[in-house]
């Protein structure tokens, strides 16, 4: 059975699931952000139902470079709300071993690659990535997300343009929420972001990032395009960051918000409404999955706060893949210390 | 007078020079309207509205393009960038245009702009809100590198800057930007570039810092009773050598403090400038105590960050020596 | 009298005049390379209608950033050759001090801004100067020359989009002459040059670059919607490089030369070939014309390599506007190694 | 043995290695059908074909950021910068993401990366096709800095950094790509990476160089009967901190002798590391010959190299002390 298109009912309960344990993760993190537990947060809220797509669209094969912002991708990829915490505690669970702040992963298991601060910088990577992929035969696409921001980077530029000389398999995907920090987007660029390709010969296109529906469909275009190796394709998602841009920030300074949580322009409100109308759930699933969502994250974050943290001369690790005689030195210099 | 912070107190120099002189233009990402995240332009916006006061595209190499080309061509820019660890994108346009447009235009040219920026760690911001990247700088003939340790300084060094007709790179030291209040005049002075600050006087060995660091190493010779000369460098480029030299003769044992790591940190000159002259002078190895030669990782970033127990087993060998 | 369009007999004499004398100090400084008197040099030849073209059309009060490949610009605005020269042989009558290496001047007396080696990187700079401009309240635009190659710098994306959003008077201006170095523009960019502007809300046009009437006339209505305040506009002039990309350069090993000196595709040469036809010019002062090319440049060459070098301690003036200690001191150290 | 010069060797290396390793892949501007504008990949890409010698639009973050991508995802990317001046708009690329990666991921990632460049003066080429900007990377924890001085070194660091699994920064000192031939053998073999060469052993004093100064030196001692230890760092990260500390103990006398900026250039490390461990084997200041500490001159480069006079003084001047 199918709720709209190719859209099944089971595909879109998960969707729907995905979001909602998203956003309730989201919630979860700002409190322990506000209790001190976790040091810090980019939230992802409002932007989920674009993610879920990618996450719905992408094959297992795709590599996926995300960025800081894509919480409810990672969840519909499959990756245990557990890791991601241990991510955000640094505890000595974290894959990463506590070295990154939190929001920044690297789920290579899941076939993420890894996240980075400096906005835009990991674009042109999946240049290389792709271009590794079609040289060593191997099947699947690069699906890259980053903001309206971004878009002004070098970084974007360099790719869009070497991706597009190389015509490879690259699926650019701009969440577009309205806002670098306090920036709106009308003064990053005077341009439509879609439209951007067009200085590379990318095909783009905008799509309606709140609504999962329209989500879908428009990316099917462009992952049909990039899968049958036509070259990369640039999708403007328009979406909206319900919120601040992260928990050190306050966007009253500069804003009235135009969405907010729980609201009938709330994309996750808005799927369920459609599936409440739709008949594909009822109240009851709706108050069960929240439910269910809450006690996962909380029961989560129980669990990984008790792990303990990584072993302080843990940090001379990693900076080569054997140390040299400096980190070994000052390695020591830490121990005369302690 | 009132006690204020170093945020304040750079807030205050900016909105009195801009008051004094049309040619001042801030630029750079969320300075405007949010006041820049860590509020350094507060309200300026609103003051002196956005022509002066330009909230940029997230593209570091645009905002010093154009504070460059401003610069030129009679404005006064002081740009922001938002942490130093995003000013790399902006590397070439600062090593090749902004050190060097005086000098290949033999002098028919000037750059003279600020780029401000936050820099070191402190603030649990993991490997990109943390680096202190001042060698990269000071190793830049062409680049004036100051850093102010407190809120007098930030405002004498901001007015010196202002009046340098060389471009100045201001690094602000994040950590202690509302950490310490201190008396600071209303009336605007400068702090001259070029010239260290001897913070205490002492006799059995010198310890040099700089901006971050400065608290850390005063806390830690007062509460050890350690009685050394304490050198703030302020200008990391040109550096005070005779400031450096005349401690290191006197004391003859020295310890360098810095956060940045210590392969090619400021130290390792400051190091190289005693050792080329005043080497008769010395009577223990001169010992650098710095941040780790690697990343600047989110966890335990106190171990890494050098702190009172590393500034006293370094003082200790000095002086066991 | 009009030979075209709004182009006067009298102008189209001084552009012919102004082409054959680049063109004829080109192959001067090759020869003077060739010899050792000059240390190295990036010929212009075959681009100089649309610099003339350019030189025409902006007022004195214009800033132009021009790039290292521009010869036939500086002559139409008025740059002396002895000056050029000058600047080539680094003597001590060098305005820049003997600083740059030879085709990067900074011809400030006309308007000119500073040239780099960096591909790309005056580009940026040029938003500030038209900021500063009209911050100022100073008439005049800003006009910026560069290659095909910078249009794949970070620095002309920023550029662009800069200017846009501010809506400044930048008009940006790609002498596209097939080449950089040795990467055909076909490997460059998929897109045409013209409509990069495109993202970033830029209007853009293509001129043939290789004819002096069709590049003034594509020029002027860039120029007006510039002059007019609309904000910056992106010209793509198509032009071809004779010869090798530099003195240094043997572009045998990558390409086979589609337009030769003096051929008949020879922009110059379908200038004179137009002003023949119109009867403006017979053969007797094409000869004239080319004789005192010749004398001027002969005699420019022979005054200026007796001027002797610059002082060698002056490299290290102008590091800052005082020296500081440390060049005081390297100063020294550099008498003391006389 | 045939002799052979720089360029020859890196040239023949590169070809045997691509041979036998499929997943090498050169990228750069000019390197394909030009061969490079040094003629370093000359004839590469005839033999290898155009996806593993790729010719790049002209953006250097562009071949970072590429070579990045490849070297995380199963390639051995080799990235030529056309000349070092040009490497800054990569450099937010390779300090933040080809530094960091390893360390950011715990180890999950690495960027087994070489970025080939040439740097440094003697061919004419002013400010922009001069620069010798070592330190700049020197002081970036997570890359590796080697410089060959000769076609031997040349061959054998190329094969190290070929086999490390880390990012290498291959610094080629263009003035001497054509300059001298020696000897080298056809097989492949390694240059230990950290390691120092010892060209020639002698008791009076101790000269430290690397790159493009080491003929220079080499010359000035010969011609001039200096009885010197002449110490070839060949990398500059990380550093052999054993030969540098064992000369200079040897000899308690060191002059140091490179070419970039002497303000925080490799030398400030050498002689930091010197003064922190074997200060009483000191018998005089260490001394530190080095390019100016101005932008790099179009004319007068001749008198901006360090050249045999001035190294003659700081002999002259460690030797009298
Ligand atoms: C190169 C760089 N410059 C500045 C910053 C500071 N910064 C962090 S996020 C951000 C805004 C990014 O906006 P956008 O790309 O739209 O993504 P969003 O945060 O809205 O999801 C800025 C300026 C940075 N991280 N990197
Ligand atoms: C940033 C940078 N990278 C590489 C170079 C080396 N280089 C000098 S000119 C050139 C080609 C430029 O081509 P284009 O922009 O088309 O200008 P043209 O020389 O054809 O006039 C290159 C790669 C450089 N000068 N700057
Ligand atoms: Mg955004
Ligand atoms: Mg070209």
């Amino acid at each position: 059975m199918s709720m709209v298109g190719n859209l099944s009912n089971e595909q879109a309960l998960i969707a729907y699931k995905n979001a909602v344990r998203a956003r309730t993760l989201d919630i979860k993190i700002i409190n322990a952000q506000r209790q001190g537990i976790i040091g810090f947060h980019v939230p992802a809220q409002g932007q989920e139902m674009i993610q879920i797509a990618i996450g719905m669209m992408a094959e297992k094969e795709d590599l996926i470079f995300s960025y800081y912002r894509d919480l409810a991708l990672y969840l519909q990829r499959g990756v245990p709300v557990g890791d991601i915490f241990d991510q955000m505690l640094g505890n000595s669970s974290d894959l990463q071993k506590g070295r990154q702040m939190p929001d920044h992963f690297s789920f290579s298991e899941y076939n993420f690659s890894t996240v980075q601060s400096p906005v835009g910088s990991h674009i042109p990577l999946t240049v290389g990535a792709a271009y590794a992929m079609r040289y060593n035969k191997k099947k699947g696409i690069v699906i890259v997300t980053f903001g309206d921001g971004a878009t002004s980077t070098s970084d974007f530029h360099a790719a869009l343009n070497f991706a597009s000389v190389y015509n490879l398999g690259v699926l650019f995907i701009c969440e577009n929420n309205g806002f670098a920090i306090s920036m709106p987007v009308s003064k990053q660029t005077k341009a439509d972001i879609y439209k951007k390709g067009s200085a590379y010969g990318i095909p783009g296109k905008r799509v309606d990032g709140n609504d999962l529906i329209a989500s879908l469909a428009g990316l099917q275009e462009a992952f049909d395009y990039v899968r049958s190796g036509k070259g990369p394709y640039l999708v403007e998602a328009v979406t909206y960051r319900i919120g601040p841009h992260s928990t050190s920030d306050d966007p009253k300074k500069y804003r009235v918000d135009e969405i907010t949580d729980g609201s009938d322009k709330d994309p996750i409100r808005r799927l369920e409404n459609l599936m409440l109308k739709m008949g594909v759930v009822d109240s009851n699933f709706i108050q069960t999955t929240k439910i269910e969502a809450k006690q996962e994250v909380d029961k989560a974050l129980d669990e990984r706060m008790n792990i303990p943290p990584t072993e302080p001369s843990s940090i001379f690790d990693d900076v080569y893949e054997k140390p040299t005689w400096i980190q070994e030195e000052e390695r020591r210099d830490l121990d005369a210390s302690d | 007078m009132p006690q204020i912070n170093m945020v304040q107190s750079l807030n205050r120099s900016l909105d009195q020079l801009m008051a004094g002189d049309e040619r001042i233009v801030l630029l750079g990402e969320d300075i405007g309207i949010d006041g820049g995240v860590f509020r350094v332009t507060d309200n300026l916006m609103n003051k002196y509205g956005e022509e002066r006061v330009i909230d940029t595209p997230l593209n570091e190499l645009g905002i010093i393009g154009m504070a460059t080309g401003m610069a030129m061509y009679g404005l006064k820019p002081i740009a922001e960038i938002q942490f130093q660890d995003y000013i790399f994108p902006a590397f070439d346009q600062i090593v090749n245009n902004v050190a060097k447009v005086r000098y290949r235009t033999g002098g028919r040219f000037s750059v003279p702009l600020i780029i401000r920026t936050p820099y070191g760690g402190g603030v649990k911001g993991g490997l990109y809100h943390s680096q202190s990247g001042e060698s990269y700088f000071a190793h830049t003939p062409g680049l004036t590198v100051v850093t102010p340790s407190n809120p007098y300084d930030a405002r004498g060094l901001l007015v010196s800057a202002y009046k340098s007709n060389d471009p100045v790179i201001f690094l602000e030291p994040k950590r202690l930007y509302r950490a310490i209040k201190t008396e600071v005049p209303d009336e605007l002075f400068e702090v001259e570039i070029g010239k260290a600050a001897k913070l205490k006087e002492g006799d059995d060995l010198s310890i040099i810092t700089y901006g971050s660091t400065v608290p850390t190493v005063m806390n830690t010779v007062e509460k050890n009773g350690v009685n050394a000369d304490v050198i703030d460098l302020r200008t990391l480029l040109p550096m005070d050598v005779g400031s450096i030299i005349e401690t290191a003769e006197k004391t003859g044992r020295v310890v360098i403090v810095h956060e940045a790591p210590k392969t090619l940190g400021v130290g390792a000159e400051v190091s190289a400038l005693i050792a080329e002259r005043a080497i008769d002078s010395l009577r223990s190895p001169i010992v650098r105590v710095a941040g780790y030669d690697t990343p600047f990782p989110y966890s335990h970033e106190e171990l890494y960050l050098p702190g009172e127990k590393r500034i006293m087993n370094a003082v200790n060998k000095v002086l066991a020596h």
